[in-house]
């Protein structure tokens, strides 16, 4: 555990007393905590908590009535999604958002195209710089591919294939943006034993490797003590508890409103 | 593989000592013509019975559980070979409205929720095919709001708004509105709380017991699954590879460790899985 | 058994992503071309070149348009005519005004006007979704018609309305348009524009900017969460889309009818656009073409052979029949393949590589 | 031989839109040829005609054309502005005539330019001064013309601006006000041009260039705002029967332009009464034999069948090619000797067609629905061709000539 | 339907906005002289606009029904109106009494609506929009090619002795009275009829929740046992009688004829400004757009050479959306991940 500890480094990004409301539904109400940099953080709580609207949030696809964030130092209310990904913040889906008409090659690509730079007459030829740029960025694309094991299915439109794989092709897109800052809604929903496994040596080494700074919602209890460093707990769209797993684990909230008894 | 296990292709019998309500003869489907996806499954329910349909992803789980409620058909799927029967009747060919009628509703996999109506109204189509009247309705409705209360608080929210666990327990909610003799259920427990899971499974095994519902449920999460079903039925790449006694099968040594993740020492952390494991198959 | 990839492996990326990475495809491409541009015009007949392959040509180059908006986008549009009509008549002014330059040139530049056009449409997509979209791009149609119907500075101020195409040539010699241009002239330069057109929009829809507009298409909201600004994939889409409708509309007025009025542009021109794209299979170029084929083709074989059939009945039963036809061969090519022809094509060469395994 | 056939072909339109217009007209043109090929062709030769349905659909009637063209072929009847225009240089190149006949390319009456256009018997420019000239005559006079109102109601396409610019011409000399009131195609809409006219400009005459539902609309919405319909005057297109009797009693007083006669009166279409129609052979109903479109297809077919005549005369009694044929036009000289001959006496004015003047005298006359038929209410009406409209065509032809890069044919 | 409060704002609105764009023409007639007019000709127009507008809804309606049904933009409305009226003269010259002739075609109706249930939507159940909307496509070009083959393609004449007469009323307190086209009058009553019904059966009913449900996801509408067979034929019968209701009215005034399908394109605007889910929107949107064009085409079309109708409706219906993207009473587009 102890080298885990010495990779943590500063605050990444801090919430700020973020409240979001919907009509009458207060998703999230002052909320407040950071994310430091290379942790792997993991946000529980009950359905309807807030969770996956504290994530919306986060890369600006919600924007809160109240409070700020700040992100690399830079503090700000509102942005849209796509400067929040062109700063380094990339994320998967609770209900998979993959592009279902694309392979999986293309959908890891379009991962990449923040990084693509050639104007569209190169890409219209393409040929010379413009071939030489998309060769680059395939490599690239085949490491992610490589590394989660997903080649078989490189040429296969996603729409088709089981859940469990889009699961990973969309980790796959959202690795292949090279993020500082990862963000994964409920990434082993519907997987068995093994597949949860595996994703979990994919978010463990992604993080050992590249060193990004993961936040991750996920409802089985026993992945989340196992490979997070700190978690957060909302409920109702309040924090209740923040800590490492064995302080939330004890917390008599947490169990009261998350865990249930028999955990 | 442990000698507990039977080998099952067509074996028919091995299911419950109690009358079978549902049989799956050596059904195969096919997707678009040309992808063979299930590859000669049979399986059989017994009346008043819980069966876990489990095995990995793409295994064909969700294609059995369509096949069944003949909802194939609205994607572009078929039927090519094979008999389903439900109650001693025939019902490969009866359209999803006739099922639902005879009591078999199935809980799609990824909620499915009608996203403009609000939950109560999605509730209340579940209700569609009953003719007994707006009061057993709206009792029923109450009962499905004890079992659910979140759903209760948003029930005037248009489901489309509500949280990702709010729309799981809506479509299931909506399933039992029809007062179903049978439920197939595609992944209950994806994205719901540990606590709402346990309770999820409680309601199983209530509306079972009180009311005499027979389930068939496809699960990821293994654990739960053989923990309330009786019987398993373990599905690999379109094929039933094994199947058996709830019991036997947890017991069994590969189940273990593929599908309930425990090794010969106990449950191992997440952490310490190797790299570089590969799966073990029984069918290559 | 002659269709099979096994045996050819590839060594670097850039021939994995290649058009058509399969060698037996490649020859036949190429057995294609030469037929096309060898044997058709030795062979065919004045009336299949003037009045089946022309159009046929210049309605690909419609179809590939709109299927880079709409099926590469998902941006459904019916505004095709109204970019058509644009192309058309930005290049009668071109043409008119700077009788120099050479026209190939004019047909460009009316595409890129028309790209303007485009983006001046395309802007409330942003906001405007689906079949909201699609009927609001009716704006586009109706308007722009309207404006070259009405202004007569359009057609140089001709008391009809109606342009004619001045008579240019390609190369010194051949001309393309005008009552000199011979069939088989129009053809071969039509085919080789559109090849290369095609080739374009290819390549497009390959690389980065063809990924953004399918993700936009498949899932805008992730989309952006990836970080593709709406604003430029969908804007580019109408440009780029309008760019090769504007010039489809130029080449329909200069080289197929040689003279136009706007209403030549009605919104039936739109849908006749849209059927062929769909079905010819959204998101495909060679969908593009075989759904050109199959509309442009379709009437008038109908047509044809029930009087083959028949001479005696009347023409306006042929008519009716013929759309009946028609309207019954859309639902069933739906039916059967709801994405379309090159779906059907793709079908089939899958299963002629599990020849003779059914799967 | 005896066995040669002179093919005809015919570009008409039994579907789309404007069908309800354009079946009478091919059922007259058809039947015309069964008649002369029931009394045995044109000296001898028989006609064989063949139809293809373009549905008004300017792309369907070029690929109809390049279906049915042939050396062979007497002439092209594209019923339908848009496809004039859109074969002229087609059909000049395939030397095919073009008869577009009350229709089509006006400056086409220039021969020099337009070798193979033939606008016999009357342009639009043509018409819209006869109708004038019949203004003027119910006013009292060219001279009573100044300061009144006069509005155009057309259809708002090729077809429909043709004359305005005869009647801008007109205007300015005879110091009326013209306004103009286009309606988009079909022409289903229009309550607000109708609210204009009837509630606000309230101009003294209306005319109008309509086709197909149009007309009828047009009729309905002037009477539901109560203008007067004997001040409401359309050109030969907007004036048959389907054209008022949708409106019922409110066409009543409706006025148009037309330049053949209607009914059965005449031998020639008794002839297609005895030998087609009563032989079950008619390609349309018995009682539609009469009406307005349905003669003028028949004058259609008279015209052909005359230029045919004329040719053979020149070629010999065989099958001729078309451009043969077109010196028949040009050398088509119908008296009332041959009217006589053709059973039409009454029927249409005689034509005389030369080398420069395709279009002939551009006579026509008003006719106004009682309510159960046409009456003629004015004598035949002669277009001030010489001094307003023939200049102005010349000017057209050579402007066309010019930007197509056309050397004008010399007529002399 | 939307709340009642939600009209509320209209009610107040829709005044102020009529009041003020007369004034705006008041104004300009101060400036340019030959654009002066009497207010009782502004009224005049508006108000002719606003019953041609509930002519457009009597179509819109028949596009509501069925997208609302099954998200299916049907393409067909139109050719249907025609195919309708076609049948009803075609039964009304065999000499059956119009409302007998009504009925048969009502049945008529129901027959194509079973049909077309059978052959086009069954098989093609769950597909994409598009490729639905495609379809509909295809049954135009049947309906068309069918109702001309079977009763002719001449004008035909239908007559159910709607009075025409124009009426003049309140001549009171305008000069010469406002001038009221009487049959529009009737017709729109008729469209305000069948709209406030329709409205209210879908929406206060089992069947109308089942409706909604089935045009938000089909699979799980079969799933949960709503027959989505019953449900079409029963959305698409009375899509079919609203279709003959409007073809009646249409074909009365212009005579029944091809061009009748082509008022489905008029349709759209109105559609999309109501919302294409909403049935109240669709009578709102027809008044917008009714009254907004006509006003558009006397008041500004002659500055720029009129004819602008068509795409005038288009354009207003365009700036509300970019407002409004779901249109005015349309559901809300639900954007979540
Ligand atoms: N509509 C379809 N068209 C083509 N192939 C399909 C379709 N639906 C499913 N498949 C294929 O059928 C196989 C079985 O899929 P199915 O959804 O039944 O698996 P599953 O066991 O339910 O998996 P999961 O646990 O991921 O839900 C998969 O390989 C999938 O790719
Ligand atoms: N766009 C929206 N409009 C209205 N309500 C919303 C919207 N997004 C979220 N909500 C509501 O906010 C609350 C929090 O939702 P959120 O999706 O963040 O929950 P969650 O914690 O992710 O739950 P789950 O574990 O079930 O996914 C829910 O009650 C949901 O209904
Ligand atoms: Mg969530
Ligand atoms: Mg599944």
């Amino acid at each position: 555990m102890s080298e885990t500890r010495d990779r943590i480094g500063d605050t990444l990004l801090a919430v700020e007393n973020v409240s979001l409301a919907f009509g009458g539904v207060r998703a999230l109400s002052e909320v407040s905590f950071e994310i430091r940099e290379h942790e792997i953080l993991a946000i529980i709580g009950p359905n309807g908590a807030g969770k996956s609207s504290m994530l919306n949030v986060i890369n600006g696809f919600y924007h809160p009535q109240d409070g700020a964030i700040t992100y690399k130092g830079n503090k700000r209310k509102q942005m849209r999604p796509h400067h929040a990904a062109a700063t380094g913040i990339a994320r998967t889906f609770q209900n998979i958002a993959l592009f279902k008409g694309m392979s999986t090659l293309d959908n890891i690509m379009t991962g990449r195209l923040l990084k693509m730079h050639r104007n569209f007459l190169w890409q219209a030829l393409y040929w010379g710089p413009a071939l030489r740029e998309e060769m680059e960025h395939r490599e690239a694309a085949e490491r992610i591919i490589d590394f989660l094991e997903i080649q078989s299915i490189r040429k296969t439109p996603v729409g088709r294939l089981p859940y469990g794989l889009q699961k990973r092709v969309e980790l796959g897109r959202a690795l292949a943006a090279e993020p500082d800052l990862l963000l994964l809604d409920e990434p082993m929903a519907g997987m068995n034993v093994e597949e949860k496994e595996d994703m979990c040596r994919f978010i463990l080494d992604v993080s050992d490797e590249f060193g990004t700074t993961i936040a991750l919602i996920e409802h089985d209890m026993g992945v989340v003590m196992d490979i997070s460093d700190r978690v957060i707990v909302l409920d109702y769209g309040r924090k209740i508890a923040d800590g490492t797993p064995d302080e939330v684990r004890g917390n008599p909230a947490v169990i009261d409103a998350y865990l249930g008894v028999s955990h | 593989m442990s000698d507990a296990l039977t080998l099952t292709r067509g074996d028919r019998s091995a299911g419950d000592d109690r009358r079978p309500i549902l049989q799956v003869n050596n059904i195969e489907v096919i997707y678009d013509h040309v992808i063979l996806v299930l590859k000669g499954v049979s399986l059989s329910v017994a009346e008043g019975g819980i069966v876990a349909l489990l095995g990995a992803n793409g295994a064909g789980k969700t294609t059995t559980l369509k096949a069944i409620s003949n909802l194939l058909r609205a994607e572009r799927g078929d039927v090519t070979k094979g008999t389903i029967e439900f109650a001693g009747e025939r019902v490969d060919r009866l359209s999803p409205y006739e099922l639902v009628k005879r009591g078999v509703i199935q809980v799609m996999e990824g909620r499915h929720c009608f996203e403009h109506l609000t939950i109560e109204e999605n509730l209340l189509t579940g209700a569609y095919t009953r003719r007994d009247g707006r009061a057993a309705i709206q009792q029923d409705l109450e009962k499905v709001y004890t079992y659910f209360p979140r759903l209760k608080e948003r029930r005037a929210s248009q489901a489309g708004y509500t949280s990702g666990g709010e729309q799981q327990m809506c479509a299931i909610g909506r399933a039992l509105m029809s007062r179903p003799k049978m439920i197939l259920l595609d992944e209950p427990s994806m994205g719901l709380a540990p606590q709402l899971v346990e309770g999820i499974f409680e309601t199983v095994k209530r509306l079972n017991d009180e009311e005499g519902v027979t389930f068939l449920l496809a699960e990821q999460n293994t654990n739960m699954a053989l923990k309330y079903a009786r019987y398993g039925y373990i599905l690999e790449n379109g094929r039933v590879v094994l199947d058996g006694d709830a019991k036997t099968l947890a017991d069994n040594e590969d189940v273990k460790e593929f599908y309930l993740g425990l090794s010969a020492s106990g449950r191992k952390s997440y952490r310490d899985v190797k790299h570089y494991k590969r799966r073990k198959r029984w069918l290559a | 058994m002659l269709y099979r990839e096994a045996g050819q492996f590839k060594t670097d990326y850039a021939a994995d992503q290649a058009i058509f990475p399969i060698l037996q495809d490649r020859i036949f491409l190429g057995l294609f071309l030469l037929l096309a541009l060898v044997a058709v015009p030795l062979l065919a007949n004045e009336y299949w070149l003037s009045t089946i392959l022309i159009p046929f040509l210049v309605f690909s180059l419609a179809a590939i348009g709109l299927n880079l908006l709409t099926g590469y986008c998902g941006q459904l549009s019916l505004g095709t005519g109204g970019f058509m009509a644009c192309g058309a008549f930005f290049a009668f002014k071109l043409a008119t005004a700077f009788p120099d330059l050479h026209i190939a040139v004019v047909f460009l530049l009316a595409g890129v006007g028309t790209a303007g056009v485009g983006i001046l449409f395309g802007i409330p997509s942003l906001r405007i979704k689906g079949f909201y979209l699609a009927v609001a791009t009716l704006a586009a149609q109706f308007f722009l018609v309207w404006v070259f119907n009405k202004f007569p500075w359009w057609v140089n101020y001709s008391s009809s309305g109606v342009i004619s195409a001045p008579a240019r040539e390609i190369v010194p010699g051949f001309f393309i348009t005008g009552t000199q241009a011979s069939p088989v002239t129009k053809y071969v330069f039509l085919l080789v524009f559109v090849a290369i057109l095609a080739l374009v929009a290819k390549n497009l829809v390959r690389g980065k900017m063809g990924r953004s507009w399918m993700a936009i298409r498949d899932m805008d909201i992730a989309a952006e969460i990836v970080g593709i600004r709406p604003l430029h994939a969908k804007l580019s889409a109408f440009a780029i889309s309008s760019f090769f409708i504007g010039i489809a509309g130029a080449l329909w007025a200069f080289i197929y009818t040689g003279s136009v009025e706007a209403l030549a542009f009605q919104i039936d021109r739109s849908f006749q656009v849209l059927f062929m794209i769909i079905i010819g299979g959204l998101g495909s170029i060679l969908g593009s073409f075989l759904g050109a084929a199959f509309i442009v083709l379709l009437p008038i074989f109908l047509n044809n052979t029930m009087l083959a059939v028949d001479p005696s009945i009347s023409t306006a039963i042929v008519s009716h029949i013929e759309f009946m036809i028609f309207g019954a061969l859309i639902i069933l090519f739906l039916i059967v393949e709801p994405h379309g022809l090159a779906r059907l094509w793709q079908i089939t060469k899958e299963k002629l590589r599990l020849w003779p395994f059914p799967y | 031989t005896a066995q040669e056939k002179q093919f005809v072909p015919g570009l008409m339109y039994r579907s789309g839109p404007y069908a309800p217009n354009g079946v009478p007209f091919a059922n007259g043109l058809a039947d015309y040829f069964k008649m002369v090929n029931a009394k045995g062709g044109i000296n001898g030769v028989q006609i064989e005609y063949e139809e293809c349905d373009t549905a008004y659909n300017n792309d369907r009637g070029v690929e109809c054309y390049e279906r049915l063209k042939k050396p062979g072929a007497a002439a092209i009847t594209p019923l339908s502005t848009g496809i004039t225009y859109a074969l002229i240089d087609r059909a000049t190149a395939d030397k095919i005539p073009v008869l577009s006949m009350g229709y089509g390319r006006t400056a086409g009456s220039d021969g020099t330019v337009f070798p193979y256009v033939f606008t016999l018997p009357a342009t639009y420019w043509s018409g819209a001064d006869v109708i004038v000239n019949h203004i003027a005559q119910n006013e009292g006079g060219y001279d009573k013309l100044k300061g009144k109102k006069i509005a155009l109601v057309y259809h708002d396409s090729a077809y429909g601006k043709e004359p305005i610019g005869t009647l801008e011409a007109l205007a300015a000399a005879h110091g009326f006000e013209l306004s103009l009131f286009p309606v988009a195609h079909p022409g289903l809409e229009q309550k607000a041009t109708w609210l204009q006219i009837g509630r606000q400009l309230r101009p003294d005459w209306v005319l109008m260039w309509g086709w197909g539902v149009m007309n009828s609309t047009a009729i309905k919405e002037a009477a539901a705002v109560a203008y007067p319909m004997d001040h409401f005057i359309g050109i030969w297109w907007s004036g048959s029967e389907q054209d008022v009797t949708p409106a019922g009693d409110q066409a009543k007083g409706y006025k148009s332009a037309n330049f053949h006669g209607t009914g059965t009166d005449y031998p020639a279409i008794k002839d297609i009464i005895k030998l087609v129609q009563d032989a079950g052979n008619g390609t349309g109903p018995r009682d539609e034999v009469g009406t307005v479109l349905y003669n003028r297809g028949v004058m259609n077919g008279a015209i052909i069948v005359e230029a045919i005549r004329t040719a053979q005369d020149k070629y010999g009694k065989k099958a001729l090619l078309g451009e043969q044929i077109r010196d028949g036009f040009e050398a088509l000289n119908i008296d009332a000797a041959r009217l006589e001959a053709m059973g039409l006496t009454g029927f249409m004015e005689p034509i005389k067609i030369t080398c420069a003047d395709h279009e002939g005298t551009g006579r026509a006359f008003i006719q106004q629905w009682d309510g159960k038929g046409w009456n003629k209410v004015s004598d035949w009406i002669e277009p001030n061709r010489a001094g307003l409209l023939r200049p102005m065509i010349v000017e057209a032809a050579a402007a066309y000539a010019a930007e197509k890069g056309i050397k004008a044919r010399d007529c002399k | 339907m939307t709340a009642p409060r939600a009209f509320l704002p209209w009610l107040i609105a829709v005044p102020v906005a009529i009041g003020s764009i007369g004034l705006l023409f008041q104004l300009l007639g101060g400036l340019v002289p030959s654009f002066f007019f009497a207010w009782g000709y502004y009224f005049e127009v508006l108000i002719a606009g606003l019953l041609q507008g509930v002519m457009y809804s009597l179509v819109a309606l028949g596009f509501v029904l069925i997208f609302k049904a099954s998200s299916i933009f049907n393409f067909a409305q139109g050719s249907m109106a025609l195919f309708a009226a076609l049948t009803m003269v075609g039964f009304m010259e065999m000499g059956v009494w119009w409302p007998f002739a009504f009925i048969i075609s009502a049945g008529v109706m129901v027959l194509v609506a079973v049909v077309i249930e059978r052959v086009v939507l069954r098989p093609l159940v769950n597909q994409d929009h598009i490729i639905l909307f495609m379809a509909t496509i295809g049954i135009f070009y049947i309906l068309d090619g069918l109702g001309q083959m079977l009763w002719g393609s001449d004008v035909k004449v239908l007559d159910i002795g709607i009075p025409r007469d124009p009426m003049f009323a309140l001549g009171a307190i305008f000069e010469g009275g406002i001038l009221i086209n009487q049959y529009d009058f009737v017709a729109a009553l008729t469209g305000g009829v069948l709209v406030a019904v329709l409205a209210v059966f879908f929406q206060y009913t089992r069947t109308g929740r089942a409706l909604r449900a089935v045009a938000d996801d089909h699979q799980a509408a079969l799933s949960v046992g709503i027959p989505l067979k019953t449900i079409w034929v029963i959305v698409w019968s009375v899509a079919g009688i609203v279709a003959l209701v409007a073809g009646i009215i249409w074909g009365g005034k212009a005579g029944v004829q091809f061009s009748l399908a082509l008022i489905a394109l008029k349709a759209l605007p109105v559609l999309i400004l109501g919302g294409f889910t909403s049935i109240p929107g669709a009578i709102i949107g027809g008044l917008i757009i009714g009254a907004g064009e006509q006003v558009a085409e006397v008041f500004l079309g002659h500055f720029v050479g009129g004819a602008i109708q068509d795409w005038f409706a288009y354009m207003l219906a365009l700036v509300f959306l970019v407002f409004r993207p779901q249109g005015l009473f349309g559901e809300r587009i639900i954007e979540r991940v």
